[in-house]
């Protein structure tokens, strides 16, 4: 799955939308951005720092953080420990080897915690979640390492309509009470037009169109090539 | 209720120790051998486990640490005049550095090439250990490796042995309860993420690899003071193999199914083998009958059995 | 957290189990412990061993035993590793109280063990083990050595090839301890023997090497007059079979250490390369002596199989263990060693005594060249030299100044 | 010290008798290959069935005389004998492991080639086998300036080729085959289209050890055939596979290749260390290329 010319500005504070038919390439730039994969050429510049080709930890560090499409958790830990190890990363504390983690950061593991609605769940096993409450959790991980820039893959694929719902909510909320700036791709229209600021559309790697929800729902290439077009997996 | 527990835990633990210190007192010599080899054992088990069950690393040939630990220590005590202690730390501390350099090579590949390319390594420095006959004694080995006095006997080795495993595993256990064992946790699991929540998996990987050969050199070292005795196939790939199986029996997801592991299969080769030549038929057997039903090992089966309900799922899992 | 619980509930069940089989030793018996391996190769020397032992024991047994005590012996499988091996020789010292030690074929559980018994004072009868170490270097009051050790083999073999013609030698073998001591042990002695002698190369091939053929085109491609071939185990076979392959024993004479012996030739039925040079201790159709066929024939009666060298060893050790406790009069290990030093007894190869300084047995050496035989299936060796133990076991004096 | 000649001829020397090991090498790591490739079992006990290969061998050779023809029924029986081995140790153990973790199946093979081990022991005793070479390859070849080739060795050059030709036919060419390449690649899928992937399995785990067996025969002229035959054998195959590419069969060709021709060069080279050079061949392959030299289907 290749990215070619795609071209993708986030204005800061801003949640911005990725959306294109399958094998767009929308994760891939994803994992491009994030230094799970290096770029053959082009760039990624962030708060006018050029990022391109550091590896993930590091992109981590410079405060870009993100969930994955297929859930991608610690299975074997609990939900509390889960957030935990990145808040722990967040502050720098991979490193220490004596302190009992279980003395550490429990407010702010709790807060990430309680912020998402998964307080109530937090000793549970991740295996024992709903799918919903899992693609939560991704977002909690995700948030333990406090981003400024948190990157959303699908956040709600696979979630019944009313755990939708609840997704919907929680990123605007995180956008409205942490001044998070996001950026998520999804197959779900509605979702992508009633909380994007701006939407890019991809196809075929490349970028087709970037602007407002008015912009991209009038403009043509994308009515043809996507919107009206036969290979949308409406997934 | 935490505080509770913790106190309870830590009377179970001077009880557990008490009876270790007692155990000499009215126990056989040969049982006080048998032990301080289970704790050697054990406690080379359980530095695999450090990268194993909580690193999820394929460390195929973990004795390469083991063996040089103990030749290092032998080397240390036959050719020069060293102080036994700086001697012991030497084992040590070589399995530590070679470690860092075989991992530094290792720690790019994953799974299944990480665990082969370290036999490739392993196996030439087994080849070394193996050739070089005026430094390592070749195949025959070095023997009646000079121990002080005071730890020489059946049961100055023991307490020796006992204390250092005691030392070791307090440590072991509190590094994987730490924030770096916490984030080696969250690599087993799932490296990716781990590196996406600012984690610098390889590095961890690489310390984590020094610490294990670490212990690892340390029971090597503990093997020379109870059987006073080195020889290459303490580097040998099926010794690796054997050790791997220590943890798998007695259980990789629990802190000390290594340890129990490794006293199972020390107490069955040690036993079975009086009643028939063909223990590697009941050993495999044995193996086989784990393998199909006690997936997280004997440790971990009872420590799921003696979990409430809920927390059962978290071990099952994988 | 009933985690620590469990452990303990663990541990303390498993430490009572171990208890279990303790406790069955009984005064009136005098009990042998063989530490051997009884898994992998070679298990093709050791079987022969315990069941040239057991006959000794079996007969003894029926007739009474000695001391008016039964002989009861244990085995143990060492699985040819060293750990193992000691931790079982330890075990039947502290835990089955054994009064004799003997076994193993592993050259460094041989050391290992031979340390131990040092230690705990109980005498301890090497049988296949061929370290020279063992009785020369870390030599003890405690250690008996029941076969030939590397150094005496190589003397041996220098005896007989210092008077052939042969000038331009090339040495190869298995690098291990062992390949690398014959060789030494036959090129040191020849060298003094005959020095005309010259070392062409070597070439040396790792344990268990299958396929020797690109080894032996290389030996070939120098033309040495002749060579020194140090394998052991099944690379005696695996050397003899490339040999044959490539025509090498038509080109280049060539010796091996148990090169004649029945393990070696009888696995290749009739298809073992014919003018090898060996030697080895012992031979079952030689000498023809009635004592050595009354010992075939008891031993084929039994086990149905012609006797190894394997044989010889286990049926010495358990006579001279015997016949010892029987001089000494009593289950006293010190009185016992004392009543071995300088024992000779009748055996199927001649009278046979234990040198009292060393603990060495004073085995002959038989050196031959492979050939074929009708009346037996493999190949046999003929132009059989006797090597009388005089001639080829290091002296008292060499051993002594060794051992310091 | 060499002259420019004798050198090359050595070295030619050396590579035509290490090729004939590389065959040898290369059945059973093939083998391997394929099932690690489809299966992903590290088949520890793949030397085993090797080594029970020669065995069985040695016995079938024993049953028809032992002559030539012994050996050619033994080409042809043994490794049909291991492979009902390895169809009963699939159906009766692997079938329902197949979810577990790697990891749980190397131990479980490492079990069973204990057990095999054992039962070698138990069925055909201690000591040191032989089977003859057949007649027609007694003797040897001269090549070049007197350097002998043994018949047999050259023999085995054309079986390497032969099985190597035969299982190009099997993977690309039978829907067997084909299904299992599939399988390699995305088992689920091929599960989802309704072919029943517990057969294949089978059928793939039976040919990789069918390969062992023949291995095993093959071999069995040239050495002795003894216990622990298996263990000098199993790691080299697996350095091999992982040199290679996991489950890539040519690269199981390549690695052997380069595995026997450092081990055969190596000794020119530095005599008393030749031990080293495949291992260190393999770690140079490894570092340079971390998953192996050719596409691995993991």
């Amino acid at each position: 799955m290749a990215v070619n010319r795609a071209n993708l500005e986030v204005e800061k504070g801003e949640i911005v939308a990725v959306i294109g038919p399958n094998g767009a390439g929308k994760t891939t730039l994803f994992n491009l951005i994030t230094g799970i994969l290096k770029p053959d050429e082009g760039r990624v510049f962030f708060k006018g720092e050029d990022i391109t080709g550091l590896s993930p930890h590091n992109v981590c560090r410079k405060g870009i953080s993100r969930s994955f499409q297929v859930v991608n958790v610690f299975e074997r830990l609990s939900v509390f420990e889960n957030v935990r190890i990145a808040v722990l990363s967040k502050n720098r504390m991979c490193w220490n080897f004596i302190t009992p983690s279980a003395k550490l950061l429990g407010d702010e593991t709790e807060r990430i915690l309680s912020s998402v609605g998964l307080a109530d769940k937090k000793d549970s096993a991740c295996s024992d979640l709903s799918h919903g409450d899992r693609k939560v959790l991704e977002i909690a991980v995700a948030l333990g390492a406090s981003p400024e820039f948190l990157i959303l893959d699908e956040p709600t694929a696979g979630m019944a309509p009313e755990e939708t719902d609840r997704c919907i909510e929680l990123i605007r909320n995180l956008s409205d009470t942490l001044g998070l700036t996001i950026l998520f791709c999804e197959h779900d229209m509605g979702l992508v037009f009633s909380i994007s600021d701006r939407i890019m559309v991809m196809a075929r790697g490349s970028t087709l169109v970037q602007g407002t929800c008015e912009e991209v729902r009038r403009n043509q290439a994308v009515q043809d090539a996507y919107l009206g077009g036969d290979d949308y997996d409406v997934s | 209720m935490r505080k509770g527990t913790s106190t309870r835990n830590i009377g179970i633990g001077i009880a557990v120790v008490a009876v270790f210190f007692l155990l000499p007192a009215f126990l056989p010599r040969f049982y006080v051998y048998l032990i301080s080899l289970m704790l050697v054992y054990g406690l080379l088990a359980t530095s695999l486990n450090i990268v194993l069950g909580y690193g999820g690393v394929f460390q195929f040939h973990h004795c390469v640490f083991y063996g040089v630990g103990a030749y290092a220590t032998a080397l240390f005590l036959t050719k020069t005049g060293v102080p036994f202690i700086l001697s012991f730390l030497a084992g040590a501390v070589a399995a530590a550095v070679l470690s860092f350099l075989m991992g530094i090579i290792t720690v790019r590949l994953s799974k299944l090439y990480f665990g082969m390319l370290q036999i490739s390594l392993g196996s030439l420095v087994w080849a070394i250990v193996y050739r070089w006959y005026s430094f390592t004694g070749g195949d025959d080995g070095i023997h009646g490796i000079p121990v002080p006095e005071i730890i020489s006997s059946y049961n100055g080795s023991y307490y020796f042995t006992l204390a250092v495993t005691l030392i070791c595993l307090f440590l072991i256990y509190k590094i994987i309860k730490s924030p770096f064992g916490s984030a080696l946790q969250g690599i087993r699991d799932n490296p990716v993420r781990s590196g996406m929540i600012g984690i610098n998996v390889k590095r961890h990987l690489l310390v984590a690899l020094v610490i294990a050969g670490f212990f690892g050199g340390v029971a090597g070292s503990l093997f020379v003071v109870v059987d006073k005795t080195v020889f290459p196939d303490m580097l040998f790939w099926t010794l690796s193999l054997e050790v791997f199986i220590m943890c798998l029996i007695g259980g990789w997801f629990s802190f000390f199914g290594p340890m129990v592991g490794a006293a199972i299969v020390i107490a069955l080769r040690t036993f079975v083998s009086g009643y028939t030549v063909y223990w590697a038929l009941v050993y495999g057997i044995v193996m086989v009958f784990v393998i199909f039903f006690l997936p997280n090992g004997i440790l971990g089966f009872l420590e799921q059995r003696a979990k409430p309900a809920d927390e059962k799922k978290l071990i099952e899992k994988g | 957290m009933k985690k620590n619980f469990l452990v303990i509930f663990g541990l303390v069940f498993l430490v009572s189990g171990l208890f279990m089989p303790a406790a069955s030793y009984s005064a009136k018996t005098l009990k042998i412990g063989l530490v051997d391996t009884y898994t992998g190769p070679a298990t093709a020397f050791t079987l022969d061993v315990l069941d040239g032992f057991k006959l000794v024991v079996d007969k003894l047994n029926a007739q009474g035993g000695v001391l008016g005590r039964k002989i009861i012996y244990e085995t143990r499988d060492e699985k040819f590793k060293p750990d193992i091996g000691l931790a079982m020789a330890k075990e039947l010292v502290l835990k089955e109280n054994v009064d004799v030690l003997m076994g193993t074929i592993n050259s460094a559980t041989a050391l290992a063990v031979s340390d131990f018994a040092k230690k705990e004072k109980v005498p301890f009868f090497v049988t296949f083990s061929k370290s020279e170490k063992i009785i020369l270097e870390k030599g003890h009051r405690y250690v008996f050595m029941m076969n030939e050790h590397t150094q005496m083999a190589g003397r041996a073999a220098a005896v007989a090839l210092a008077k052939k013609p042969y000038t331009k030698y090339w040495i190869a073998g298995d690098d291990y301890e062992y390949g690398h001591a014959i060789a030494n042990g036959v090129w040191k002695h020849l060298q003094k023997l005959n020095p005309k002698v010259q070392l062409v190369n070597e070439t040396w091939w790792k344990v268990g090497e299958a396929d020797l053929t690109p080894y032996i085109t290389q030996i070939l491609a120098a033309k040495p007059d002749f060579a020194i071939v140090a394998t052991g185990g099944s690379g005696m076979v695996n050397f003899q079979k490339a040999a044959k392959a490539t025509g090498f024993n038509q080109k280049v004479p060539f010796y091996q250490h148990t090169a004649i012996e029945l393990s070696t030739l009888a696995p290749q039925k009739k298809n073992a390369p014919e003018g090898v040079f060996g030697t080895a201790n012992y031979l079952f159709y030689y000498p023809n002596s009635p004592e050595n066929q009354a010992f075939v024939a008891e031993f084929q009666k039994v086990y149905n199989r012609y006797p190894k060298v394997g044989a010889l060893y286990g049926y010495l050790t358990a006579k001279f263990i015997v016949e010892g406790f029987k001089k000494a009069g009593s289950v006293d290990k010190e009185k016992f060693i004392n009543a071995l030093e300088g024992m000779a007894l009748d055996s199927p190869v001649g009278k046979l005594a234990i040198r009292a300084c060393d603990h060495q047995l004073e085995l002959p050496m038989y050196f031959g060249v492979t050939t074929t035989d009708p009346k037996y299936d493999f190949l046999v060796a003929k132009d059989i030299q006797v090597i009388p133990a005089s001639q080829y076991m290091p002296s008292c004096e060499e051993v002594k100044s060794l051992r310091k | 010290m060499d002259t420019g000649a004798l050198l090359f001829q050595k070295i030619l020397s050396q590579i035509f008798v290490g090729l004939s090991r590389t065959t040898i090498l290369f059945i059973v790591s093939s083998g391997m290959s394929l099932i690690l490739g489809v299966l992903r079992i590290p088949n520890i006990a793949h030397g085993s069935l090797y080594m029970i290969g020669a065995f069985m061998a040695f016995s079938v050779s024993n049953f028809f005389g032992g002559g030539s023809q012994g050996f050619w029924m033994a080409l042809l029986l043994a490794p049909i004998g291991v492979a009902i081995l390895s169809l009963i140790t699939e159906r009766g153990i692997f079938q329902f492991l197949y979810k577990r973790e790697h990891l749980m199946l190397l131990l479980l093979t490492f079990a069973l080639s204990l057990i095999f081990g054992d039962l070698v022991k138990l069925v055909w005793g201690a000591e040191y086998k032989s089977v003859p070479v057949p007649q027609v390859f007694h003797g040897h070849l001269t090549l070049v300036a007197g350097i002998p080739i043994p018949l047999y060795n050259l023999f085995l050059l054309l079986v390497g080729p032969v099985v190597a030709i035969l299982l190009w036919l099997f993977v690309n060419k039978t829907k067997m085959g084909k299904i299992s390449r599939a399988a390699a690649v995305d088992r689920d899928m091929v599960g989802a289209v309704g072919i029943n992937v517990s057969r294949v399995f089978a059928a793939v785990f039976v040919v990789g050890c069918l390969l062992a067996g023949l291995g095993g025969v093959l071999v069995a002229p040239t050495v002795n055939v003894t216990l622990g035959m298996d263990h000098t054998l199993i790691m080299e195959a697996f350095l091999i596979v992982i040199m290679g590419g996991l489950g890539n069969i040519w690269g199981a060709l390549i690695g052997a290749l380069i595995f026997g021709l450092a081990q055969s060069l190596g000794i020119l080279i530095w005599p008393q260390f030749g031990i080293i050079f495949p291992y260190a061949a393999v770690v140079i392959v490894l570092m340079i290329k971390p998953t192996g030299l050719l596409k691995s289907t993991w």
